[in-house]
């Protein structure tokens, strides 16, 4: 089953993303951001919190003498100073003590005092992912479409038990929602949670806790099941740092997510979403973009070619700050109201689409969550028209729709029985995409054409206007933001000449491939 | 009328279908003790039709069974917030005849929830289903403050703009965040005594008209309300007050 | 969506069936049977039954001084006789009154005394059609696939409460499932009844109350609801009979299901199922024949073969009782194995291959039902798939599946959830069938070739056999049926060279014309 | 182990799903009543979350509560009747060694229903899920009479072959005819005093050990049965005979 798909507009759209995106880049390279700095910090070996529960690395990017030269200067000369290692300087720090002025050490000294350190961090991620790569050899995790739950009770204890109840009824990837709006706050919470809202709150020791479950299942199992979580909102870099330690597999991780969804200030997003992705690329973490949250507010037939742009949109950021296309999980979702007649072959055409556009990607295809309502009957089968396509256009990662979805965050038995239908559906179906063609003008490839036309036109009116002058205009999802407005605006500076992130340009695209 | 009970294929057999997961792992004696179970929640000639482990722990039953429960629904007493809607000029009508100026109306979704389709639907001028919202009228001056507005401000703005009606949405029912936050709406307005002062309206999927009451609101919308329907209610409402 | 197929194989099978029934005609003509002859009395206006319950069409037929003449020539004796009409005479026979000797009556005069009661009858049929005829054009049905619903309550009126409801939420055909093997009784139940196992007995009275429930909700609801019950078993010809005059719509009436499902004599069956397709013929009634039963004790995918070549058999004995194609709602069935990879691939390479091989038929589409299981939420996804392989092959009469299946007789709520189901996935992917080729030379198109080879096949070994060895050789459903086994063979006769049925001459192919 | 209740998503949250129709036209009262009817059933923190009208009279609802009952799951006795199967070799070696000859097994599809595939599934050669039926056993002599037969019949064929062991299969359940054809052909052995000479053995979807005791049989087999289980249960007890 194949698009007959104008090969010049898609490269047409892939220029017009890069030409978007390119001028954002310099004025990434000239600005970091608070959570830029925390996640060096928390590289460097700085984790835990003070006993007022505020996270250490907050406490030393906090008392920075001068931010605008970086932490890792700050930390180096502290070292070169006191002999003593980063966390230890973090408590200390946090007790009180002051930081010195790196400007009173030689560079040369405090490069010296703080390599070691930066060194053992990249060890330590590049360890982590040689672990997950062998893990994979050993205990190969199956065919795609790989099936996504989620797990969301607010407790990571019961999280963990539906967890692995999820991986042993069939799950291979298993995400851990987060607590209603944790992308708001502007630190990351330590230690182990059993209160959330909606979800429970991505903390490192949470990681810890989930991956050691699904580590135990998947030995169990014979099969290596992946942990994702949400490196999104105000703390991206210091969640990717924190995924990248604990061998999580998969990020939420998208370029403009949270200006749109969370009014999250767009230079704030823009640089930690790049620096995020440094770390993600090194970590071999596959990123999953949020095309999907364009749908939930709008009509999904409307704004098919808001979420194809995104989509360029979101490559193109990613591609330049070093992730390979197989690393770039792009979203899209099943949306279409169902009593629209041939819905189906709308949402057929729209996931080929993206299946060809991307070939290299691995695409994440989110279930139907709008049109559910409290018919849990009617909402399997939207649910199985939604695991036929997925399996007929070859998508990636696929998240199980829950019959329940309009109702509460998924019981035990709802994952059970979502598995059930995404196995039942993807094995009696298993070849159709292949032995079936499109028929050549018709109602499918035109619907593609269509949506293909519509993002090239929306690109080309951002390219004219510029990213940030299109945000502001309200040109995606229809919510205009200011360039100095949203939260988390605080939080971005300009570098100092002598700005030093030893991680960071360790991570650069050029130095990813050594 | 008569009490009524489920009906399968025959008056008043009392069919109901349940399902329901427990944490133990499959067995003969796991389907016996859901068959036991259904009989301790009350229900007779229970058939455990689908039995399961799910995962090592944990058991998935399906069971079909009678209950002896009957229902007299003619004794329920239920009433929707709004009976016959009016249509836009009809509510534009009314509010300008009786109360004489356009009602000032403030909407936002409370507390942490960010779900703002569903109050977009009954403020925004586009409305829901081909209904026409709040924004549309007339009679209406609206203000819809969004998402994850906490009660205090939205208490403050209301009480500055002088609203005749306060529309709270909750959509997150987790643990009970919204009567929390519902709650905390109604008792905030009593405590700096403006309750009388607006009409106090929620909303969400969960919500119905008696639940609303019982929360010490005017009226409560559930799910597919129609903006009609609110509309018809504030301005109704309204009116009485400016003639009373 | 059009499956490339061996037109040669195809006009092969079709003689290969003509081959097979033609002989098996001649055997007709000279034979007729008690409930043929039931049946004539019938439509001459015997309708009660006697105070023991006993149908007075039974007391009269079994009171014939020689059958082998026909039940028509006594009655005409008798008439002349006595001058009193059919219905009287049988209630005199009923109680002790013995039947003249026709021979003593001039053929002549009995026939002219007969005449009328005939005409009438057949007046009767004819004004019932054009009814039907004309609410048809009133109150338009719906496209196709016709949705169609079972009630099984036992309880006419139960029945009747579900058939209304089941309109209302959707329905446009409704059967009323009979009592346990009625097909086994010898005689037609008489009156309204209210006892019943996994269904309702088949009864005149049962039928009225049906009919008029179901056209005051057509007038209601704007489009005419189809009514179906079953002539099939020991009473074929009677059921036919009553349902032409009470203006059902579809009858279950298969040429071999009573010999192969029910052990009924096959001499019986053959004579039976022709004079009932006459009657059917003439009364615009659409038969439904059973091929599903064949999948119902062995595997789907094995028995596909013989599913085709049973359709190729009762569509020839069809044609020749006078039945025009779009009256011959040939049956199958969506029952391979939920678990096999690509099952859904063979069911619609089935369902296509048949839908283009008998074109002008309204093909009568069976859910699955020996995969069904308790576990409702599975079986939901199971209809959904039967319902998109229905709607992508352009099946016509379309047999909803029910999520409880395999638990009970559908409850009042199961219907609706059916028929959303139907809806639902009819709707979305409407013309999917349309937008879609099949790969030439794939997985689809070869499966539907072994099929055709495969009824070719059967067809062959039968057609070289002749049908009756070939059914006492176990060819179809793996049952060995003996030439003067099984039940009601004791009914089966041989005319009398003077052996007079006026009905049956009407009705005969080339008068039905006329 | 102590009592569990139904899991959600937390341990004994109590999470129970029902759906049921009313016999009424749909209305906001009929799900308030809905939910009523669910707190009469003993269920608490009722949310219909789906009601609608399926018919003029008749409405549908689906309703998520929690359910108070909780039960020991190892408190609970329902014994398999067979624990583990043995292969066909070890059960032809045990029923020849203890035995010494092959047992007679009558099966049949009693009263009206016809569903033969199930006991078939069981007899035949062919058996079921790739286990090989009683057919295939050296030590059984398999008599399969098929659908509808007349207990009457049954035992008639069954004593005058002198059967060791008597199968009886009943798919239908509708209106209890089941338990009325099983309890009628125990009555029937009973009666004639030939119920100690035979195993006599139910089956059938709704069938499980537990009720088949009840009725009188040595044993039931229900949904999924493999032969080699019933092969197992009829050698052992058979042996268990010859030795005592
Ligand atoms: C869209 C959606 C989102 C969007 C919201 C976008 C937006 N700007 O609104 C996004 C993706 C952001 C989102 C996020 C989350 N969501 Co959400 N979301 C949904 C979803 C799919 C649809 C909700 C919706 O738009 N319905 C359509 C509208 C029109 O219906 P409605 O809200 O009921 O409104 C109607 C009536 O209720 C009434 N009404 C509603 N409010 C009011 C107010 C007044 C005054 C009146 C008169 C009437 C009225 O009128 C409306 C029109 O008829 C539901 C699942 C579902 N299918 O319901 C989950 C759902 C509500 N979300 C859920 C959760 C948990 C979350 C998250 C917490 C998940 C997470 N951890 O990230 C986050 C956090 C968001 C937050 N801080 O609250 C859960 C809630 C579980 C529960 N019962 O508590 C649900 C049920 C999904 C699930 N099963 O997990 N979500
Ligand atoms: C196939 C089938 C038929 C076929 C039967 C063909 C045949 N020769 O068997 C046909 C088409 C003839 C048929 C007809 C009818 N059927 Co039917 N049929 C079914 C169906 C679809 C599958 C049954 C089946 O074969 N299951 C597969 C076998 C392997 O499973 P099983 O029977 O449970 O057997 C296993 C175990 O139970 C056990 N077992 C069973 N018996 C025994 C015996 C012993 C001694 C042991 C040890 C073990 C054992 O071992 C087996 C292997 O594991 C079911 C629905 C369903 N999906 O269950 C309806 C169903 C059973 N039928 C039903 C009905 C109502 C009928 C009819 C009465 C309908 C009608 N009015 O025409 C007729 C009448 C038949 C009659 N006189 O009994 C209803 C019964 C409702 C109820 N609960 O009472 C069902 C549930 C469908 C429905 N929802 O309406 N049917
Ligand atoms: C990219 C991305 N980040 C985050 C979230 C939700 O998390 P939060 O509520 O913390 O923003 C989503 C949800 O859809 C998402 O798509
Ligand atoms: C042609 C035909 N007749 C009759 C029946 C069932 O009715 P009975 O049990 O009375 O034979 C069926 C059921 O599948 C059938 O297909």
């Amino acid at each position: 089953m194949e698009l007959r798909i104008d090969r010049g507009a898609v490269d047409r759209a892939r220029r017009l993303a890069g030409a978007i995106v390119d001028p954002v880049a310099g004025f990434i390279a000239r600005h970091s951001t608070v959570s830029v700095e925390r996640a060096v910090v928390r590289l460097l070996g700085v984790e835990g919190a003070g006993a007022d529960g505020v996270p250490l690395a907050n406490r030393l990017v906090d008392a920075l003498p001068d931010r605008a030269l970086g932490a890792a200067a700050a930390l180096g000369a502290a070292i070169a100073e006191t002999g003593r290692p980063p966390a230890t300087i973090a408590e200390a720090v946090a007790a009180g003590e002051p930081l010195p002025d790196p400007s009173a050490t030689p560079l040369t000294a405090l490069r010296a005092a703080l390599r070691p350190y930066a060194d053992a961090a990249l060890a330590r991620i590049g360890a982590r992912r040689r672990e997950r790569d062998a893990l994979l050899a050993r205990l190969p995790q199956g065919e795609p479409p790989l099936l996504y739950v989620i797990v969301a009770s607010g407790n990571i204890y019961e999280d963990r038990t539906a967890a692995v109840a999820a991986a042993e009824a069939g799950a291979q990837i298993v995400a851990v929602i987060r607590s209603t709006a944790q992308s708001l706050l502007d630190y990351v919470p330590h230690g182990a949670t059993t209160e959330g809202f909606g979800g429970t709150y991505a903390t490192q020791e949470n990681f810890r806790i989930m991956r050691a479950a699904l580590d135990e299942v998947s030995e169990r199992l014979g099969r290596y099941v992946m942990l994702t979580n949400y490196a999104s909102g105000l703390c991206m870099p210091e969640i990717a740092a924190m995924a990248a330690v604990e061998r999580l597999d998969m990020l939420l991780n998208d370029s403009m997510y949270g200006i749109l969804f969370r009014d999250i200030n767009m230079q704030r997003t823009f640089v930690d979403q790049h620096f995020s992705r440094r770390i993600n690329a090194r970590s071999g973490i596959v990123i999953n973009t949020g095309e999907d949250n364009y749908l939930t507010t709008a009509d999904a037939v409307e704004q098919a070619p808001a979420v194809l742009a995104s989509q360029f949109v979101n490559e193109a950021f990613a591609l330049r700050a070093g992730l390979p296309p197989e690393q770039i999980g792009l979203g899209d979702a099943f949306e279409i109201d169902p009593r629209l007649e041939d819905g189906f072959l709308f949402q057929l055409a729209q996931a080929q689409l993206a299946r060809q556009i991307f070939a290299g990607a691995p695409l994440k295809y989110m279930p139907p969550t709008k049109h559910m309502t409290g018919d849990i009957f009617k909402g399997h089968l939207i649910d199985a028209m939604f695991n036929l396509t997925s399996v007929m256009t070859h998508q990636t990662i696929h998240l199980c729709g829950m019959l329940t979805e309009a109702i509460h965050t998924p019981f035990v038995g709802d994952r059970a029985l979502a598995l059930d239908n995404a196995r039942y559906v993807m094995t009696t179906a298993r070849n159709l995409g292949e032995e079936i063609e499109l028929k050549p003008g018709g109602k499918i490839e035109r619907r593609a054409r269509e949506v293909l036309d519509g993002a090239v036109r929306i690109l080309e009116r951002v390219a004219e206007r510029g990213l940030t002058g299109a945000i502001e205009d309200g040109t995606f999802a229809d919510v205009k933001r200011a360039r100095e407005g949203g939260r988390g605006y605080e939080g971005v500076f300009e570098k100092h000449p002598a700005y030093w992130n030893p991680l960071d340009e360790a991570l650069a695209p050029a130095a990813a491939g050594a | 009328m008569t009490p009524v009970k489920p009906y399968g294929d025959t008056l008043n057999d009392g069919a109901v279908q349940l399902s329901f997961t427990l944490p133990v792992a499959w067995s003969e004696a796991a389907d016996e003790a859901a068959r036991q179970l259904a009989g301790k929640m009350g229900f007779t000639d229970v058939a455990v039709v689908e039995g399961r482990a799910i995962a090592s722990n944990f058991s998935f039953f399906v069971v079909y069974a009678r209950t002896p429960a009957s229902i007299d629904v003619s004794a329920v007493h239920a009433p929707a917030a709004v009976r016959e809607t009016l249509s836009i000029e009809q509510v534009d009508e009314l509010i300008a005849k009786r109360v004489g100026r356009a009602l000032k109306v403030v909407g936002a979704c409370i507390g942490t929830d960010a779900h703002t389709v569903g109050i977009d639907a009954i403020l925004n001028m586009k409305g829901y289903r081909g209904d026409y919202g709040l924004e549309r009228y007339r009679g209406f001056e609206v203000f819809n403050l969004g998402s994850q507005i906490a009660v205090e401000d939205l208490v403050r703005f209301a009480r500055e703009r002088g609203a005749d009606a306060i529309l709270a949405s909750q959509v997150v029912t987790q643990k009970g965040s919204d009567v929390a936050n519902f709650t905390a709406l109604a008792e905030l307005l009593e405590a700096e005594n403006a309750r009388e002062d607006v009409l106090l309206i929620a909303g969400g999927p969960r919500m119905t008209n008696l639940l609303a009451a019982e929360l010490g609101y005017d009226a409560g919308f559930g799910r597919g309300t129609l903006p009609g329907e609110v509309a018809t209610f504030i301005a109704r409402r309204a009116a009485e007050r400016a003639s009373a």
